[in-house]
């Protein structure tokens, strides 16, 4: 066991953190889905890399090969990564609607203008 | 070469250009899940991230005008930036006890994965597992998802179906 | 062994491409090298499938193909006419 | 079989050697319109030579019908997209939205 | 695309094209990477290339909103309806060996029909998500 043979973690690692920090970082709500989209990204990249197995091939049964990689999470990515450009959408469209509401989407803004006191139009 | 996009990706001013960029981004993860043996995935990556989450993003971008976008440059901040290195550095210090990458023996691929490989092709009579598994052993999940993809559908037609609607000056909705 | 070779040219493209598409003075700049990234990417893909000797997965390249052309389009659409639902007449 | 080994071999490194020049293209010459002619040798020459050896790798099965699949369509969609690339840029560059150095040097 | 020839005819000959390969990838799921998801995505994609380039408003009277609903719940309610089948055939949610004459045709009976109903709601839900973010008027 060296010491480099990690690597596959390393890389989810430093995914998520640079994801991790524009979610908290940018203030415009549409970088904050890029940045969950960047974060999401990396749990599939972890997922994919646990059920690697080396020396193995994909998983559908051919003739000659015997090592196959781990079909079960690739079953779950598959379907994360649908249900993932679903909630997307569903993100996208709540800030349409809140562009559409405050005239803005900037998150500071957003948290002046309801502070002030001004009634909500939605 | 995915990191250093990612990285472009924290740093690059306009929206317009970030969206683009995600759709690079999809595109390098779908090699690499060439690359690690995920066909299927990589298949429904390569159709989603360069297809629906580019459009997606460009038809969202049209809807918002240009100026909310205030022109700041990349502008460091601190406490965040220690508070994400903390949480890496902790992860980073997890991943010893994970097996190695690659490893056969590693307790992922020992449980329930060799009864899939071995018998899915007699229970089913079908040469791809993925297929095999997301159907027929795991069609409870399947179902969820689904159901999931067809809430988040209705929601965003419930958000977005209705023309607007002007009463007295103000936008009212529904 | 040669698909070896081509693979790591191939990965030295898009390399080079990539940093275009971050450096790029302008947009349209970065829309071509995005075009090239994906040219290179349906390549690496089709290498990587006789690489691993499985040539059936040679779908994702087809796929990639098909779906890299529609992002192309919806890019271009968006930066002529800032708006998706334009129509054709 | 030696030589049809050999042709793929060759043309798979041709190509692979063209894709790199139309890289260093696009990444050194000038200007947009220049570098619009990297990508026409990535497209063509590159893709297709590549794609040639490897159909010549594959033997005549199906993978070889895909191959021949995505060749035509990277043959029809590569100058497409190039050609809309242009256009948009002359378009926006008619309108004086591009950079200075766009178009001064091309035109 | 307006008035744009060469990219208009390009886009007429790759539209048929990209769906032929979503129903390709639908029903060669069971022995190539593919399934329901990723075909209806594909198919999905093949739409909204009309709607790119002939306009919006010529593709809402090709595909009517009513279909499009009508098909978002058609997919999930046809994989219900085959966990139910099952259920009723004798046995359990979502055991599909009853459904053929032995174990396998019912395997793989069950296993179509649930890849057609999960790429029928994808299919409807990308489109109808496309349709409810580009028609929306703009600010």
């Amino acid at each position: 066991m060296s010491w480099f043979s990690h690597y596959n973690y390393w890389i989810v690692i430093f995914l998520m953190m640079i994801g991790l920090y524009i979610v908290i970082c940018r203030d415009n709500l549409a970088r904050k889905v890029i940045g969950l989209n960047v974060f999401q990204t990396s749990v599939f990249v972890l997922f994919i890399s646990i059920g690697a197995v080396r020396g193995a091939t994909a998983p559908i049964l051919a003739a000659g090969f015997t090592e196959y990689a781990n079909p079960l999470p690739h079953v779950l990515i598959l379907t994360a990564i649908v249900v993932g450009v679903a909630t997307t959408s569903l993100a996208l469209a709540l800030i349409v609607r809140i562009n559409e509401a405050y005239e803005t989407i900037d998150e500071d803004q957003i948290q002046a203008m309801d502070s002030d006191g001004k009634p909500w139009n939605i | 070469m995915l990191a250093a996009t990612a990285v472009a990706l924290l740093c690059v001013r306009g929206l317009f250009v970030a969206s683009m960029l995600t759709g690079i981004y999809s595109l390098l993860s779908t090699a690499l899940f060439v690359l690690l043996d995920a066909v299927d995935v990589a298949f429904t990556e390569a159709a989603v991230g360069a297809g629906i989450t580019t459009v997606l993003f460009l038809a969202m971008l049209s809807k918002i005008p240009s100026r909310s976008e205030r022109s700041q440059a990349f502008n460091f901040q601190p406490l965040p930036f220690l508070v994400v290195l903390l949480t890496g550095g902790i992860l980073v210090y997890a991943t010893q006890d994970m097996p190695e990458f690659g490893d056969p023996k590693a307790p992922a691929n020992l449980h329930v994965a060799p009864k899939y490989i071995i018998e899915s092709e007699k229970e089913t009579g079908l040469p791809n597992m993925v297929t095999a598994v997301l159907a027929s052993y795991r069609g409870y999940d399947t179902l969820g998802e689904v159901t999931v993809i067809f809430t988040a559908g209705v929601g965003v037609l419930l958000l977005l179906g209705r023309k607007r609607r002007r009463v007295l000056g103000e936008s009212v909705e529904e | 062994m040669m698909f070896a070779v081509a693979t790591m040219a191939i990965l030295l493209v898009i390399g080079l491409m990539l940093v275009r598409a971050f450096v790029g003075p302008t947009f349209v700049d970065r829309i071509l090298a995005i075009n090239g990234v994906g040219t290179a990417t349906v390549l690496l893909i089709a290498l990587l499938g006789f690489l691993t000797s499985r040539p059936e997965f040679l779908d994702i390249a087809l796929l990639y193909a098909l779906i890299n052309f529609v992002g192309m389009l919806a890019v271009l659409k968006f930066f002529r006419f800032g708006d998706l639902s334009a129509g054709d007449e | 079989m030696i030589v049809v080994d050999l042709i793929s071999w060759f043309l798979i490194i041709f190509g692979s050697s063209f894709c790199v020049i139309a890289a260093i293209g696009v990444l050194r010459l000038p200007d947009y319109f220049s570098r619009i002619h990297a990508v026409g040798i990535l497209d063509s020459v590159g893709a297709g030579a590549l794609i040639l050896g490897l159909m010549l790798q594959a033997g005549l099965t199906l993978v070889t019908i895909k191959l021949l699949m995505i060749l035509v369509i990277i043959a029809i969609t590569g100058p497409t997209a190039t050609y809309a690339l242009a256009r948009a840029a002359l378009d926006s560059g008619l309108k004086a939205e591009l950079d200075e150095e766009d178009g001064s040097s091309s035109s | 695309m307006k008035n744009n020839f060469i990219v208009r005819e390009v886009a007429n000959l790759f539209i048929p094209i990209i769906v032929l390969f979503g129903f390709y990838v639908q029903f060669h799921g069971d022995f190539g990477p593919g399934g329901g998801f990723q075909a209806g995505v594909i198919v999905a994609v093949g739409i909204i290339l009309y709607a790119l380039v002939h306009g919006l408003q010529k593709t809402r009277q090709l595909i009517l909103e009513v279909y499009i609903r009508f098909l978002m719940a058609f997919g999930l309610l046809l994989f219900a309806a085959t966990g139910l089948a099952s259920l009723i055939l004798g046995g359990e949610f979502l055991n599909y060996s009853v459904l053929g004459s032995d174990q396998l045709t019912g395997q793989h009976i069950g296993i179509i029909l649930i890849e057609l109903g999960v790429g029928i709601t994808v299919a409807a839900v990308m489109v109808a998500i496309f349709f409810a973010f580009v028609g929306r008027d703009a600010k």
